[in-house]
Order: C-alpha cells, then sequence, then structure tokens
C-alpha cells in the first residue's frame, strides 16, 4: 500500500495544473475543464484521507460519503455551466468570459 | 518501496491523471481536450480502487466518462468557432508562477507536517462497503439531509440547465 | 477461476518460481481463459446471426466454406486481413486507431464479471452490475471519438444520432437494472443469481425485464433502433471512414454486444445457471446458462430481422415519454410494495436462501401489480395508436384531395 | 487485500482487452497491400473536396438529451447503494428513497411540460 503522502503530493500536482488552466486558459469551456481537475483532486484527497484515518464509529463514512456528493455537485456544476456557454455563445458569438460583459456594474 | 501490483498500478494511475491533467491545460484543440480529460479522470478512478473505493471508482467512470464527456463534447460542438482561437492563453507567465507557487506550498505541508502530527504510512484493515453507505444515506442520524438535498440540487440544476439552454426561437 | 488460480499458483510456488510471478502468471491464465469464452464466440457468432438473418429473410445464408458454412467466418478474416487499411488524410491518427479497440474492449471487459457457473467465474466484484454499465461507457465515448477523429461530416452527424440514442437509451436500462440488485440486495453477480434460488426476478418483475431487453436492443444500435447503421440516410454512421480491420473490430463488437446482452439477462432475470440438477456437474450448469442466453439472444435477432427502422423523434419520444416514466414507476412499485409486505411479514428479508414457499405471496403481489400496470399501458399505447392513425389518415386524405383539386385546374 | 487481488485481476483484463482486437489489426498491418493515393485518402463524403474542418449543423436539443441523461446518471450515484441497503432498512429509508426519485421525476414532467423532450 502506498503511503498517505503519494497521493495528497498527486492531488497537490492535479490540483495545481487545474489552477493553471483556470487563470491562463481563454476558453470558457477549456477553463470548465479545469475546474473539473481541481474537484478531482479534492476527490483524491478525501477518500485518501477517509482510507488511513482511524476508524471510529462516527468517521466510518464520512470521507466516502464526501466524495460522493462532490461528484453530484461536479455533474451539476459541467451541466449548468456547459448551458451557461451554449447560451452566451449563442447571444454573443463569443466563448472568451473576458468579453461576456454585459452585467457589468 | 517493493515492486508489486499496488505499486505499479500507482505509477500507471499518476501517469493517466497528470499526464491527463497537462494534457487538458495545454492541448489546442478542445475535443482532444475532452479525451485527456477523460483520461486523467480514468487515472483518479483507479486511485479510487487502490484506496478500496470500488464503488467510488464505478461511479467516477459512470458519471464522467459516461456522462460528463458526452456533455463537454456537444457543447464543444455547439460552440464550435472556439476550436480556431488561436491563442490559448492569456497571462501564461504569471498564472504558470502562481501555481507553481501554490504547488510548491501545498507540497511543503504535505511533507513537511506543520499542522499536526505525522501522516500515516499504513491504513486500516477494515473497509466500508456500498451496503453500509447505502443504510447511512437514509439514516436519520446519517445523510438523510444530505441525501435530499442532492436530490434537490439535481432538479434545480436540471430545470436550471433546461431553461438556460433552451432555443426559445427554433 | 479461483480455485484453479490458487492451485496453479501452489503449483509453480512449489517447483521453484518466484511466488509474485507464480501470481501473475496464474492470474494471466486466469484472464485467458476467461477472455477466450467472448473471443471464441464471437467467430461462432457471426455465422449464426447470418445463418438466422438469411433463414427469416427465406434464402439459405453461408453454405459453402466448410460444413454448412462454418467456416465463412475464418474467410471472411482472411479476406479482411488482405484489405488495404485506408486512413484518411485528415484523420486524427491516434484517435482514429483508438477507437475500435477501445469499443471492442469495452464489451470484452463486460466478461470479467459474468460468473460462468456457481464456482467458475473471472472475478465476483462487490459492484458487479454497475460494473458493466460502467464499462459499458467506454463504447459510447470510444463511437464519438471514431466520430470525430474520422474527420467526416457523415461520420460525426451518425456519432452524434447514435451517442444520443445511447444515452438516452441507458436511463431505463439502469432503472430496469435497480430492480434486480434491490430485489437481491447486492450488486455482485453471484448474488443475484443465488438470490433467484426461489423464484426467477422475470416473474417477480416481467416489466423491468421488458424495458432491460429492449433498451439493450437499443445500447446495441440493432432494430428497430437502428440509427448506427441507418445506411440509406448516413451513408453507414459513425464508422464510415473505416476500413479493413478496424470496420471489423466495430462489427464484432457490437455481435459480441449482442450476444453478452443475452448472458446478462440471463443471469439477472432467469437464475442464470439455476435449473434442474445444476449443482451435479457445473457443465449442466454452464448449459443452462449458454441455453437461457442463447434463446434470448436468438428473439434478439428474430427482432432485428423483422421490424422496420423508426425514426430519430419516435424513438426519442418512446424513450423519453414512455420507457423512462415507466421504468421509474416501476421501480417505486415494487420497492414500495415489497418494503411494505416486509413490515407486515409476508415477504422475506433477504431474497438469498429463501424457499419456493416464502415467496408464494411476494410473487402474487408483485405480479398484480406489474400486471394492473401492464394493461394500464397498453390502454395507453392503444389509444396513442389510435392518434396516430387518424392523423396519418386525416394528411392522407388532405393529400388526395390536394391532388384532385389540381387534376381538376 | 482480497479486494486488491480481485482488482489485480480485472486490471490485468483491462490491460488485455485492447489487445485482442490489436492482434488481428497488426496482422493485417503486414499483409495488406499499400497503395495510398490522395483520391483514396481524402475524406468519404459527397465528391466534392472537403471545405475546413468536420462541423455539421449541431441542434441544442442533443445537448439537452445529454444534460437530463447526465442527472439521471448521476442519480445512481445514490440509488444504487439505496437499493443494495433496501431489504435492511426501515420504512423511513424507504420513504426517503422515494422522495429522491420524486423530485428526479419531478424535474422530468417539468421538461416535458416545456417540451423539451421533443426532436425539433
Amino acid at each position: 500500500m502506498a503511503p498517505l503522502w503519494m497521493y495528497l503530493a498527486v492531488a497537490a500536482a492535479l490540483f495545481s495544473l487545474g489552477v493553471f488552466g483556470v487563470l491562463s486558459r481563454r476558453n470558457a469551456v477549456a477553463i470548465l475543464m479545469s475546474v473539473e481537475l481541481m474537484l478531482n483532486a479534492v476527490n483524491i484527497n478525501l477518500v485518501a484521507f477517509w482510507r488511513y484515518s482511524e476508524t471510529g464509529t462516527d468517521l466510518l463514512l464520512n470521507g466516502y460519503a464526501f466524495t460522493a456528493f462532490v461528484l453530484i455537485v461536479a455533474a451539476a456544476e459541467a451541466a449548468v455551466g456547459l448551458a451557461i456557454i451554449i447560451t452566451v455563445y449563442r447571444n454573443r458569438r463569443s466563448v472568451i468570459p473576458e468579453q461576456a460583459v454585459a452585467l457589468k456594474g | 518501496m517493493e515492486l508489486n501490483a499496488v505499486t505499479i498500478g500507482f505509477a500507471v494511475f499518476t501517469i493517466f491523471t497528470l499526464g491527463g491533467g497537462f494534457g487538458v491545460v495545454t492541448t489546442r484543440n478542445l475535443f482532444q481536450g475532452t479525451i485527456w480529460l477523460m483520461v486523467s479522470l480514468f487515472g483518479v478512478a483507479g486511485y479510487f480502487i487502490l484506496l478500496s473505493a470500488p464503488f467510488l471508482a464505478a461511479v467516477q467512470i459512470l458519471v464522467y466518462i459516461g456522462a460528463i464527456a458526452i456533455l463537454i463534447t456537444f457543447a464543444v460542438m455547439l460552440t464550435r468557432s472556439v476550436t480556431r482561437i488561436k491563442a490559448r492563453y492569456v497571462r501564461l507567465i504569471p498564472s504558470f508562477i502562481g501555481s507553481l507557487v501554490l504547488f510548491l506550498i501545498l507540497l511543503l505541508g504535505i511533507t513537511i507536517p506543520i499542522f499536526g502530527g505525522q501522516l500515516p504510512e499504513s491504513a486500516p484493515e477494515y473497509v466500508a462497503t456500498t451496503r453500509e453507505l447505502g443504510t447511512a444515506l437514509v439514516d436519520e442520524n446519517g445523510f438523510v439531509v444530505p441525501f435530499m438535498l442532492a436530490s434537490v440540487l439535481l432538479t434545480a440544476a436540471m430545470i436550471g440547465a433546461i431553461f438556460i439552454a433552451r432555443d426559445e426561437n427554433a | 477461476m479461483d480455485e484453479l488460480c490458487t492451485g496453479l499458483c501452489r503449483l509453480m510456488v512449489d517447483s521453484g518460481a518466484d511466488a509474485g510471478l507464480a501470481q501473475f502468471l496464474s492470474l494471466l491464465v486466469g484472464v485467458l481463459l476467461v477472455s477466450g469464452v467472448p473471443l471464441l464466440t464471437v467467430i461462432l457468432l457471426i455465422w449464426i446471426e447470418r445463418k438466422v438473418a438469411a433463414r427469416i429473410q427465406d434464402r439459405i445464408g453461408p453454405n459453402r466454406v466448410g460444413p454448412i458454412g462454418l467456416m465463412q467466418t475464418f474467410a471472411d478474416l482472411l479476406k479482411l486481413l488482405g484489405k488495404e487499411d485506408i486512413t484518411p488524410t485528415s484523420a486524427d491518427r491516434w484517435l482514429y486507431n483508438a477507437a475500435p479497440l477501445v469499443s471492442f474492449a469495452s464489451v470484452v471487459l463486460i466478461w470479467a464479471v459474468v460468473p460462468f457457473t456457481p464456482f467458475h467465474y473471472g472475478v465476483d466484484l462487490e459492484i458487479g452490475a454497475l460494473f458493466f454499465v460502467a464499462v459499458a461507457s467506454f463504447g459510447t465515448l470510444a463511437i464519438m471519438v471514431a466520430g470525430w477523429a474520422s474527420n467526416n461530416k457523415y461520420a460525426l452527424l451518425g456519432a452524434f444520432r447514435v451517442v444520443s440514442l445511447l444515452v438516452s437509451y441507458e436511463v431505463p436500462l439502469v432503472f430496469a437494472l435497480l430492480v434486480p440488485v434491490l430485489l437481491a440486495g447486492s450488486m455482485s453477480m453471484l448474488d443475484i443469481v443465488n438470490a433467484q434460488t426461489g423464484m426467477w426476478f422475470v416473474v417477480l418483475s416481467p416489466l423491468a425485464f421488458v424495458i432491460f431487453y429492449v433498451s439493450s436492443q437499443a445500447e446495441t444500435g440493432r432494430a428497430p433502433f437502428d440509427l448506427i447503421e441507418a445506411e440509406s440516410e448516413l451513408v453507414a454512421g459513425f464508422n464510415i471512414e473505416y476500413s479493413g480491420m478496424k470496420f471489423g473490430m466495430f462489427f464484432a463488437a457490437e455481435f459480441l454486444h449482442v450476444f453478452t446482452n443475452g448472458i446478462l439477462m440471463a443471469l439477472l432475470f432467469f437464475g442464470g445457471w439455476l435449473g434442474p440438477l445444476y449443482y451435479e456437474s457445473p457443465l449442466i450448469a454452464f448449459a443452462w446458462l449458454g441455453l437461457k442466453g442463447g434463446v434470448i439472444y436468438l428473439t434478439t435477432l428474430w427482432l432485428r430481422n423483422t421490424v422496420p427502422r423508426l425514426r430519430i423523434d419516435q424513438i426519442m419520444a418512446f424513450n423519453w415519454k414512455f420507457l423512462v416514466p415507466l421504468s421509474i414507476a416501476n421501480l417505486i412499485f415494487i420497492s414500495a410494495a415489497l418494503k411494505v409486505m416486509q413490515e407486515i411479514g409476508w415477504a422475506p428479508r433477504d431474497m438469498i436462501g429463501a424457499g419456493f414457499g416464502e415467496l408464494v405471496p411476494t410473487t402474487v403481489v408483485l405480479l398484480l401489480i406489474n400486471g394492473a400496470m401492464i394493461i394500464y399501458l397498453l390502454g395507453i399505447l392503444r389509444k396513442r395508436g389510435q392518434e396516430a392513425r387518424r392523423e396519418s389518415q386525416a394528411t392522407r386524405a388532405a393529400l388526395a384531395h390536394a391532388a384532385a383539386d389540381q387534376g381538376a385546374a | 487485500m482480497n479486494i486488491l487481488n480481485e482488482w489485480a485481476f480485472v486490471g490485468l483484463f483491462a490491460v488485455m482487452a485492447p489487445v485482442f482486437p490489436a492482434l488481428p489489426i497488426v496482422i493485417a498491418w503486414l499483409f495488406r497491400p499499400r497503395k495510398p493515393n490522395v483520391l483514396k485518402s481524402s475524406t468519404y463524403e459527397c465528391g466534392v473536396e472537403t471545405i475546413g474542418d468536420t462541423w455539421v449543423q449541431f441542434r441544442v436539443q442533443y445537448y439537452i438529451y445529454g444534460l437530463i441523461f447526465l442527472v439521471f446518471d448521476v442519480e445512481m450515484v445514490f440509488l444504487f447503494p439505496w437499493a443494495v441497503a433496501y431489504n435492511e432498512m426501515s420504512l423511513f429509508g424507504f420513504v426517503a428513497g422515494f422522495l429522491f426519485i420524486f423530485l428526479l421525476t419531478d424535474a422530468l414532467f417539468y421538461a416535458w411540460k416545456k417540451n423539451a423532450l421533443d426532436w425539433k
């Protein structure tokens, strides 16, 4: 069994990749994909901590269940996010978030 | 570290996860980016198996490769001009430095556990099963409230997304 | 293959082999044995399919190569080996070549969790039933990749249609799959079969079986859902640019998928290897499973060769407005009735180990519920059919009227 | 470690599964004739030279079907554990699961009423 820190290191690297993508990519769909990377890095951490934690009676399922909830949130985020991107594209012919400024004060 | 199935698996999944992630943030073509994302998330599913959570791994594949990949592809095709954008990046250098610094800080936090005791080296023997998760999900003292909230969230997401994406003129 | 592996392992370790290597080799032998079953059957399946299709269409079918044409598949294989393999210049080479491999592998991988007899199986995963649904999603992605990587408009259009068809029919499929999982209280394929010792699940919920059957017919892209190969509209669909062996792999994957679905239905709803004398010998158990799976497989071929293709709007409406609500309602009614009966003590808490006698009240109640639903549904379908017929008659009358007017003028 | 042994089998199976279809393709690669020409390896469309990237008139309906599918697929994350634990749970647990499904059905019903399920 690989020790816990290895999982955490991979998750940290994946999270940083996601952050890099979110900050630097121009395209909204690419940004969304980078967000998915970040969420999955978090999921690796959650499952790893869950697996390695001392199994107290109350904590038995917390990490496990929490990962499932993160999965659901990620899916909902993708669905709504992509729908917004499609609509913005339809109205403004652009997928670059900096150009969607209609609601800016 | 000895060479056995777990370490080989760990190495392979690390290549998948990080290589896929690298592909996502660098590729020019968004369809290929989606495939890279799936490679990366497949690696994450592999980690779940190594961490004795096969149910989460199966669900990860079902949700991401089965559904979200398809959805992203559809969205890429709907916003087609995106594949022809010449400039891939904005603020390339600052974001690169920023994320590198973030990675180093995270790595420091992991390797030098200043925020607590030593990280555990080995995992306990007992692993929870899917049945226990199911029981806990609908238990008054368990996760029944988040369980219901998840349903509300999904319903809201579906209604909202349909409302947004529907083309009124068509 | 568990016993075999331990046996083989011990043999190798005893004769002085490295323990890790011995374990790996015995694992490899297990994999080859289990995957050998689908790979050998697919060769036979192609012949069976052609022969059955020919009989239904009043032809003889392949009968020249070998006795009753049995060697036809090998002849085809040789022909495909000699075919030139064309990759379009504008294709995305990596993805173009990977798609047929993934497509075939996704079907073969399902067999890892298929138990052949009570004692001979590749692996009995805790999440077996979920495993094959998850693995099947690789096939969907492979079709998408094939369509996009060919860089052909027809291929892409075909892929989109097929993928939206596949994902749509996966919803009722999974809801129908939940019924056996719920009845057995386990996702392990072995447990699901063992839970049917008292009563097959097809008797407890015929509707779930019908939904599963229809949606798996759609998942394999067979008529009446054969948008995948709608030759007349899409030239060939997503695989238009593929030639030679790669095209053959898409085809073999489809043939194998149909048979795999037959076996899965036999396991999930018809008690797998359960039948008279199954415990006497693994061979009898295996024969029962093969017989049940084979009969279901033949009915899918029969269906494929007799019904016409539907339009995509009809297919989608049928799925989302009929099959999905039906599968949800079925799950809700079955689970509600069973829970109430468990609470008042009419139904056993655990199907595994429950005898036929214990299950009689459960069976009667669940069958009554399913029967009522079926009668209600037939009423709805009848009304829909009448409406459609009236509509088409009205259009035809209007057209005839218009033509008559024109003739007069 | 038993659970990981099982998955080692699946892992090996997953590695071997693409090898089986790859074998005949590689053999075919050794034997097949190779006479490519420009016309043969051009895109097989309608005879006129293909212009630009692959792109077809794309309907938003594809996305909406994918979206509804996604929501139902994610629902399975909870419904499978629920179904597995069904035999052991009380009436309360069943009602919770029932409400879960019922809410999602609401969303489907909304889509139906808004004609989002029609292929236009």
